[in-house]
């Protein structure tokens, strides 16, 4: 009987693998909005995971960040722009089974690296606290913390710039 | 043309006072109903709907029903002029066909084997009435209809001209009969 | 009854608390939220037609209940049944799909709206304690980064349901939801975050305990002990506060943010083409996300449970004072239901561009701001 | 040393961005040119800052993850020159750019201090957090020119591969260091030994470096490079293909010989694969190629494998041969870019034919695009000559010890000739093109004029005297913290 | 935990530990590579590019777990902000591509071949 | 330590700086300056020969160049590099052949009538690379200067170049030298790499490698490395398809200086550093060279035969006499290296007569094509007359320079390679005598043809531009020259160039040990050098010790 720390984590896995194959690869719909829920349940599952390997603020921003802000922005633009070209367009049969065969063979390496892999680390016991991820990140982190909010301002210019009319 | 906005006090742009003015207004009617029984039903009648009917004041316009001439004659001609501009598609007319008669009266054109108006589709706009070159529908009075079945509720012919009565107006039929009467009795010199 | 009981301690801690976390769960939804859903409703057309001389629902009736002499009618002119047939109404009648949908995204959004408004509460701690149970489903550390989370959630369903519609009205009311809660998202995140910098936690039961013993986030004065410290920081509170509210109206659409559904302009917006029970959902989801906010905004500024009389202000040990806790923060949040439904009759609808300038231009900036002042004052106070 | 007196320059040059950004509120429309000036002060008075003898010593800040040493500093000179040059250009450019002229000053300086700490990452989260605010701004300034279409088809271009790019670095990133358990470059190379056999921790370093690759736009990631460059706005281009580029450089040589220099000594085979392989689809490529700005697209991937063999080769001399020859491409590319933009001002297009009568119609561009045609190709006594032979002598020694390299060095003399081939078609355009159209004399604004002079100078002063160059960078190298004097 | 003991019969599967995360995330890398090579809709295959973050992020925080350290997810946490930046430039700069050329389909993007 | 090389080379190429700084509509001034420049470079390089003391051999010790000049240029751990030149019995005379033809090159130029300043600029470049070449003892200065000169002369033929073919020929040009370059620089950074003294100078180099030589391996990658780098530089055969073309293309200036003076760049750096530096190299590759020479001589001798227009009919021949001097290098004999030498300087000389004399002759008709030439010595004495003599060196007739070199590399080479001798006979006695009669009967004998039949002798004048004339001071030297050039002794003046490198060729011719006698010891030591490694084969080769006999060679 396993404990259930490990069911979870096969239902989430599963969960987070089936929803990204939905994402990319959804055989009934090409339909971006498709791709673009099921990768909020991508997100969602994931941040299952993540709580299983107790990183519960991580969760909560995954889930805040990715699935609250990043993806209804997706769905905001998909729906903005009323793409749906894509059902119409001929799928390229070649192309795409060179690609997954090329990403196919990937994923073997992959999966055969880290199945050979010689894992000595010790049992785990860290707890993915607020508190100490915030301090190590005004700490340790600070100079990349600080980069990043340059490259925040850089965004918000960036897409003021891009979206704005036309002054012409 | 463009015209520019007022630009907003400074009292304005905070919102507050507007919610002030808002919360004192709600709060006035909020007191008045609740303790001192000032509700709409006691103050401008004597009840509420079901049990007291509200009169409608002249020229109201409700359900649009089909009406008659002084001499009982349909004045429908059958154009579908309403049935094209219907905007929720309520009216459906049958025009009579070869073997039907075609009016009920002489000297007319044609009028409807069948004329139905869906009234759970009808929204009162009065496009019909607008558009009718006969002046055979009006909007009436009705405003409450209702009926247990929505096959209930599809007003034929029959219905429309009985709830519909009569209205004069300009009796253009018997007005071409006489026409023609007065041109039998004086021909025309046509050498 | 005995060996019930026996046999209840014999089970394994695990499955005890599985048992009383199914039960809190199933508690509180069907017995608290689900209720006060149906009867906010009800307050809203009551407390609506008090405002415009009208009596508002206080015809349906119960065959046997309505009889009772006295207590039948006045239930009946208060309208205590009404959410009942509202119910069996949105269940009976006719649900009806137009042809040109998108079916799947079409019966998926009212579910989608409804779940992340029940799913918030589970962290909400409703009360102190009763018997050993914490009455707080789940008792997170990140609490109310959960909460956000899930909120965020939210605006999918909106949008779906605009999508799926393929209509014009919709789409552009779940375009503009999008925009909306998204935007306001941002200020309300922002502006509690003053209060976990004065408190230095993000478990919400902990935030209700500091406020207990230090006096409420927006009236210090409600404490046993007043600190002088808290009164300094009153001021951002009260701003902290003030944007949260107003977020929380722009959150839950509500007048005077209603524009992704205001009936005027889009003719309903995003449910425009929804009726009986999925429509419904909708309905439900709105007054759902209210107690949702109501909630926050209690356990955020105004303590919670707590009460500083009466020896309220400490972790009940009695079921009689777990009780009265839960009684307090059901108060508290009926309050600003109130509040929630009495805006609406009060204040017109803003304009589009309006609603953006307040959130971007306004808010986000005060909010900013008040961080910095907030933070200022506590490295003078302490 | 005070950390914060080690980010100084950084400090600044973000601060000038900032500055930038806020003096536009209050300046009018008409005089927003100025605030290039400004910004173009400023970025020269830093360069000249970090000569200053005040200026702290080397050291390592916040907790070792940022290291300010030779390699940095070579780095940091580099870009500040790089972007001083590229803002005059901006200055230039900046009528044809619809909106936010200030914006895209300040964005230079944004990308500017991305590459500067990018130079001093001694940190994984560093690295990337400074290849992101790199990679983010390029993605505005590519599609800067909203107005026209390839400035946009550019953007999204750069957008998605740039964005793979990323994911590869991260993936890479978070292999690399959850096996060794540590993000920072030197207690990664201590622990090196562990880790090194362990076929996750390779396949994540392949991943890393394959990030990188992309953002040096080595074959086979370098499909971005030529519809990029040619769609963006030329200045925007020329800081693409000077300062990106080198960025991505200088994180390779920390990765690869601070990081796991073991690693990338038996890697050297695939290095020299890549770095061949870059070498020659460049050089290939560039041959039909008739947009100016899309050759120099191709001319830069075939000096992207270039400045790859010296990291292939995995010793001093090719480190060494690699600041040298990035001196030399710098004033090379950007004299070009600038020459490219003065032309292509009324042409409204950069297809070769807009330099047929060059020679006669402004002969000092004609000259400026000669010589860096002709440093770019590698030939005496102009700046790339040096280069290119330090990266063929380090190539050498590095052949002394394995075998494919060889192969490679044939590589790198065939292409050296096949790059002559098409950087004498430019030359050709210039100065004997037949069908000459337009005789009338091209303006040249003095601010262009001050950046011809200042390239031009610049490579000739390191083509007749590289020894100051190679003194410096091998100083630089010396003082470099980790391993880098440890290498032969 | 003996509640679902009593009602579930789960097949024995071995116990979890980093390899099973790693595999996992690196499936779904290989996911995201796929989207990006086989999708020509620029919309989701900018998905599939997050995907192919969130395959890190993964890794990341699984690695930080057993390492036992927070390093990975520090660095989670900057590759989320850094991703939304992203994201939020991307699509304005897709929106942008759309209004100019009214597709966001990338055999479309043809104004520079050879 | 003596400036008077670098004062050589550095002449040229500040008179190329101050040209570029004249605009560009000062034409006679910019050709007054340039003219000046090569006059005094020339007045050097003859002081330099002058005082260039020939030395004998000493097998003890290596030998000294003279007149060094040694500045550090790049001192680091990465490389080490610095310009150090001077020169020996090798140079020397390669350095004054090039100093008479840049001064002919610029003096032929009046014929460039657009873009003046930028081809002086150029041939000014040239001209000063070239120098550098020949007297840089550092080997990246070397390959610095060679390339320095080099790339000048793409361009010169891309801008000013004529004939259909200008573009191809260009390009050719262009890739070919390059490739050989390119080669040729590997090969060099090989040796820098492989020897070990952390140093390009040929005198450490020397040294170091006499004491402790380059490991086989090493030697058979390096060798041909240098070998058919420099020898694509050259024209070896099967290389050497660009030089005929690209001389048919080049204006006359270039043409000159380049088939002149910077094709013996690459012999002299294969005399210089792959000979001495390599001798296994030498012994595994000279059989080969051997029959590549051949092919040189033969082949290109034969290709001549057919042409039918005259500059590439000259260029075959010029490609042909490389294959003297290869023959001479394969020898590895001191008669034949010397006589190798001989003929670079020699054949400079020639060919750059030859081809100021067919660019005076394309400028006049407009036309080189030999069927449409024809009674030119009756129309053009003096031109005439000088394409005798010239045809007559160059199919080796005694009295001229180029007689003694052959001669010299045939006895040199007959113990060692007698086949090839008499292919090489054959090919420079016989063939090139019927292709050079065949060119004289068609263009200089006969009926004139209609291209032919209205031209005459220097009768080119042109007015002085009015920018130049109305310069005050300046203006008025200007004038004086102009007038004093181009009025009474304006023939006289354009005669000079032809006359000067006739002159030289007759003077060498009828005084070879000029140049032999500074020749043989630096040669000496080469051959010393080269058959270090193998005694057997050096016994085999030069029974008595080389530098006694080398008296012999005085022919």
């Amino acid at each position: 009987m396993p404990p259930i720390s490990d069911i979870f984590f096969y239902l989430f896995a599963a969960m987070t693998l089936f929803c990204g194959l939905m994402v990319v690869a959804n055989p009934l719909s090409r339909n971006p909005v498709t791709s673009a829920i099921f990768l909020v349940l991508t997100i969602v599952s994931m941040s299952g995971l993540f709580v299983l390997l107790h990183a519960f603020f991580l969760a909560a921003v995954q889930i805040l960040v990715y699935a609250g802000a990043v993806m209804v922005l997706f769905l905001f633009v998909i729906m903005l722009l009323d793409i749906k070209e894509e059902e119409r367009r001929k799928f390229k049969v070649i192309s795409s089974g060179i690609g997954a065969l090329a990403v196919f063979g990937t994923a073997a390496i992959f999966l055969k690296s880290i199945g050979t892999t010689q894992w000595k680390g010790a049992t785990p016991t860290i707890e993915g606290s607020t508190v100490a991820l915030g301090k190590l990140l005004f700490d340790k982190f600070l100079l990349p913390f600080e980069i990043v909010s340059v490259l925040l301002l850089v965004a918000m210019i960036g897409v003021i710039l891009l979206s704005r009319k036309e002054l012409k | 043309m463009i015209v520019d906005r007022k630009p907003l006090s400074f009292w304005e742009r905070m919102y507050l006072p507007s919610i002030w003015g808002g919360l004192k207004i709600t709060s006035k009617h909020f007191y008045n109903t609740v303790f001192k029984g000032q509700t709409g039903g006691n103050t401008l009648s004597k009840g509420y709907y079901p049990e007291t009917k509200w009169d409608v004041a002249e020229g109201y316009r409700g359900a649009p029903y089909l009406v008659k001439d002084q001499d009982g004659a349909t004045k429908c001609v059958s154009c579908q002029l309403c049935e094209f501009v219907c905007p929720p598609k309520a009216i459906k007319i049958t025009p009579p066909g070869a073997d039907s008669q075609s009016a009920d009266r002489k000297n007319a054109e044609k009028m409807p084997r069948e004329f139905e108006i869906n009234m759970l589709r009808c929204i009162f706009c009065g496009f019909c009435q607008e558009v009718c070159p006969e002046e055979a529908i009006f909007l009436q009075k009705d405003y409450s209809l209702t009926g247990l079945a929505r096959g209930e509720m599809i007003f034929n012919k029959e219905k429309l001209l009985s709830l519909g009565g009569t209205s004069g107006g300009i009796q253009k039929w018997k007005h071409k009969l006489e026409e023609a009467k007065e041109q039998e009795v004086f021909p025309v010199e046509t050498k | 009854m005995d060996s019930l009981l026996q046999h209840w301690n014999s089970l394994a801690p695990l499955t005890q608390s599985v048992v009383f976390s199914t039960l809190k769960v199933l508690g509180v939804l069907f017995l608290a939220l689900l209720p006060m859903v149906a009867y906010s409703v009800l307050a809203e057309r009551k407390i609506s037609a008090f405002i415009q001389d009208r009596q508002g629902p206080n015809r349906a009736s119960l065959p046997l209940l309505g009889s009772i002499p006295i207590l039948g009618p006045l239930l009946t002119k208060l309208g205590i049944w009404q959410p009942l047939a509202d119910g069996v109404k949105s269940i009976l009648k006719e649900d009806f799909t137009p042809s040109y949908v998108r079916k799947a995204y079409f019966w998926l959004a009212p579910a989608i709206t409804l779940i992340p408004a029940f799913m918030t509460v589970g962290v909400i701690p409703f009360g102190s304690t009763l018997g050993s149970q914490k009455m707080v489903i789940a008792d997170l550390n990140v609490g109310i980064l959960y909460t956000f989370g899930i909120v965020s959630l939210g605006v999918y369903g909106i949008v779906l349901a605009g999508y799926a519609s393929n209509s014009k009205y919709p789409f552009l009311g779940g375009i503009r939801s999008t925009a909306q809660m998204i935007s306001y998202e941002l200020a309300m995140g922002m502006s509690v975050i003053p209060v976990f910098m004065i408190i230095g936690k993000l478990n919400l039961s902990d935030i209700i305990t500091h406020q207990a013993q230090h006096g409420w986030m927006a009236l210090p004065f409600m404490a046993t002990q007043q600190t002088f410290a808290s009164y300094l920081l009153w001021p951002c509170m009260i701003v902290s506060f003030g944007i949260f509210l107003v977020s929380a109206f722009a959150e839950t659409n509500r007048l005077p943010f209603d524009l992704p559904e205001s009936e005027t302009e889009l003719v309903a917006g995003y449910n425009t083409e929804y009726s009986s029970m999925k429509f419904a959902l909708f309905f439900m989801g709105e007054y759902a996300s209210m107690i949702t906010a109501s909630c926050m905004m209690v356990v955020l500024f105004f303590g919670g449970w707590s009460l500083p009389f009466f020896g309220l202000d400490q972790p009940a040990t009695s079921i009689i004072g777990g009780l009265a806790h839960i009684a307090i923060f059901v108060a508290k949040i009926l309050f600003f239901m109130v509040v929630f439904i009495w805006v609406r009759w009060m204040l017109p609808r803003f304009r589009y561009d309006q609603l953006m300038d307040l959130g971007w231009r306004r808010f986000i900036p005060v909010a900013l701001a008040n961080i910095l002042v907030t933070a200022v004052v506590m490295y003078f106070v302490r | 040393m005070n950390s914060y007196q080690l980010i100084s320059l950084e400090i600044a040059t973000v601060l000038l961005g900032l500055g930038i950004l806020v003096a536009d509120l209050w300046i009018a429309p008409a005089k927003r040119r100025m605030l290039g000036f400004i910004a173009a002060a400023g970025v020269a008075v830093i360069f000249a800052a970090s000569f200053s003898p005040a200026f702290p010593d080397f050291g390592t800040a916040f907790g070792k993850m940022y290291v300010f040493d030779g390699l940095s500093l070579f780095f940091k000179r580099f870009f500040l020159a790089a972007a001083f040059i590229v803002l005059l250009l901006a200055i230039d450019f900046a009528d044809r750019i619809a909106v936010g002229i200030s914006e895209f000053y300040s964005l230079i300086l944004f990308a500017l201090a991305g590459m500067m700490f990018a130079a001093s990452s001694n940190d994984f989260t560093l690295m990337f957090a400074a290849l992101e605010l790199i990679t983010i701004t390029f993605y505005v300034l590519t599609s800067f020119q909203r107005n026209k279409l390839q400035s946009l088809e550019a953007g999204v271009k750069y957008l998605i591969l740039g964005a793979l790019s990323t994911g590869f670095t991260v993936f890479g990133i978070a292999l690399v260091s959850g096996i060794a358990g540590t993000t920072n470059f030197i207690e990664l190379s201590a622990k090196l030994k562990d880790v090194s056999g362990d076929p996750v921790f390779l396949v994540g370093l392949l991943l890393l470096t394959t990030g990188l690759g992309f953002k040096i736009a080595a074959f086979p990631f370098h499909v971005w490079a030529p519809d990029v460059y040619q769609g963006s706005p030329a200045p925007v281009t020329a800081f693409l293909a000077v300062g990106s580029k080198a960025a991505g450089i200088v994180l390779l040589m920390r990765v690869l010989f601070v990081a796991v220099p073991e690693v990338a000594k038996s890697w050297s085979g695939l290095l020299a694969f890549i770095s061949g392989a870059t070498i020659l689809y460049g050089s290939l490529c560039a041959i039909p190629q008739r947009s100016l700005k899309r050759l120099l697209g191709y001319s830069s991937i075939a000096n992207a494998g270039f400045l790859m063999l010296g990291i292939a080769a995995v010793n001093k001399d090719g480190a060494t041969a690699v600041l040298v020859y990035l001196a030399g491409y710098l004033f090379a590319v950007l004299a070009a870019f600038t020459v490219i933009s003065i032309i292509t001002r009324n042409a409204e297009s950069d297809d070769i034919s807009v330099l047929a009568g060059l020679s006669k119609r402004s002969p000092m561009l004609a000259a400026a695009l000669t010589f860096s045609m002709v440093s770019l190709a590698g030939i005496p006594p102009l700046a790339g000559f040096f280069g290119k032979f330090l990266l063929l002598k380090s190539i050498i020694k590095a052949g002394s010890v394995s075998g494919p390299h060889f192969v490679l060095l044939a590589v790198a003399v065939i292409a050296v000739v096949i790059s002559l081939y098409y950087y004498f078609g430019v030359i050709r355009a210039i100065f004997w093109s037949k069908d000459v159209s337009d005789h009338s004399p091209i303006p040249v604004p003095s601010v262009m004029a001050f950046t011809l002079a200042v390239c031009m100078a610049g490579m000739f002063l390191l083509g007749v005297f590289p020894g100051i160059l190679v003194d410096a960078d091998a100083e630089a190298l010396n003082s470099a913290v980790g391993v880098f004097a440890r290498l032969r | 935990m003996n509640l679902l003991a009593a009602t579930v019969d789960l097949p024995s599967l071995p116990p979890v530990g980093l390899q099973h995360y790693l595999a996992v995330s690196a499936l779904l890398f290989c996911l995201g590579v796929l989207g990006v090579l086989i999708r020509r809709n620029i919309l989701v295959m900018y998905m599939s590019l997050e995907l192919m973050l969130n395959a890190s992020n993964l890794a990341l925080v699984a690695f930080s777990r057993f390492n036992n350290n927070l390093n990975g997810q520090v660095m989670v946490f900057f590759i989320i902000t850094v991703a939304a930046a992203e994201v939020a430039v991307g699509l304005a700069l897709i929106v942008a591509l759309y209004r100019k050329r009214q597709t966001a389909h990338v055999e479309d993007l043809t104004t520079m071949k050879l | 330590m003596s400036l008077l090389l670098t004062t050589l080379i550095s002449v040229p190429l500040i008179a190329a700086l101050i040209v570029a700084l004249i605009p560009g509509n000062f034409r006679f001034i910019i050709r007054l300056v340039a003219l000046g420049a090569t006059l005094v470079s020339l007045g050097l390089a003859v002081a330099a020969f002058v005082q260039f003391q020939p030395q004998g051999f000493d097998p003890a010790k290596l030998a000294t160049f003279q007149m060094q000049h040694k500045v550090a240029w790049i001192t680091s751990d990465v490389i080490n590099i610095n310009y150090h030149v001077g020169v020996d019995g090798i140079s020397i005379g390669l350095l004054l052949m090039a100093a008479i033809v840049a001064f002919a090159a610029t003096s032929v130029s009046w014929e460039i009538k657009t873009g003046e300043k930028t081809f002086y600029l150029l041939l000014l470049l040239m001209t000063g690379g070239a120098f550098g070449a020949f007297c840089s003892l550092d080997l990246f200065f070397f390959y610095f200067f060679n390339e320095l000169a080099l790339v000048p002369t793409f361009i010169m033929i891309g801008v000013w170049g004529r004939g259909p073919q200008k573009n191809y020929a260009t390009y050719q040009i262009t890739l070919y030298l390059t490739l050989g370059a390119m080669l040729a620089l590997v090969g060099l950074i090989a040796l820098y790499v492989s020897a070990g003294v952390d140093s390009l100078d040929i005198v450490t180099l020397k040294e170091a490698l006499s004491k402790k030589a380059l490991s086989s391996g090493a030697q058979s990658v390096i060798f041909p490395l240098l070998l058919f780098g420099f020898g694509i530089l050259v024209g070896l055969f099967p290389f050497h398809s660009w030089a005929p073309l690209g001389y048919a293309a080049a204006p006359t200036a270039t043409a000159m200086m380049h088939a002149g003076v910077l094709k013996k760049a690459g012999l002299y750096a294969i005399i210089r550093v792959a000979l001495p530096l390599m001798p296994e190299g030498v012994a595994k590759w000279m059989p080969v060279l051997a029959v590549l020479c051949v092919g040189n001589i033969i082949y290109c001798g034969w290709v001549a035969m057919r042409q039918k227009d005259l500059n590439m009919l000259i260029g075959n021949s010029s490609v042909a006499h490389m294959g003297f001097v290869f023959l001479g290098i394969a020898s590895e004999s001191l008669i034949g290296l010397t006589g190798a030498v001989v003929i670079m300087v020699a054949h400079g000389l020639l060919a750059a007569l030859s081809y100021g004399l067919s660019g005076y002759v394309y400028n006049t008709t407009g036309t080189l094509k030999m069927d449409e030439l024809g009674g030119l010595l009756r129309k053009m004495p003096f031109i005439g007359v000088a394409m005798v003599m010239c045809f007559m060196a160059g199919c080796g007739l005694p009295g001229f320079a180029n007689f003694n070199g052959e001669m010299l590399v045939m006895v040199g080479a007959w113990k060692v390679l007698p086949n090839i001798v008499v292919f090489a006979a054959w090919g420079g006695l016989v063939i090139s005598g019927i292709y050079m009669l065949r060119a004289i009967r068609s263009v200089l004998h006969g009926p004139a043809q209609a291209r032919t039949e209205k031209v005459g002798e220097f009768v080119i004048k042109e007015p002085l531009p009015a920018s130049e004339g109305g310069l005050g001071f300046l203006g008025a030297i200007t004038a004086f020259f102009h007038s004093a050039l181009g009025g009474g002794v304006w023939q006289l003046w354009r005669k000079l160039p032809y006359a000067l490198l006739l002159a030289s060729l007759i003077l060498f011719g009828c005084f070879p040990s000029l140049l032999t006698s500074k020749i043989k010891g630096s040669i000496a030591e080469v051959v010393n050098l080269s058959h270090k490694v193998s005694p057997a084969k050096a016994t085999a080769v030069a029974p008595t010790p080389a530098p006694l006999n080398v008296a012999d060679t005085r022919n």
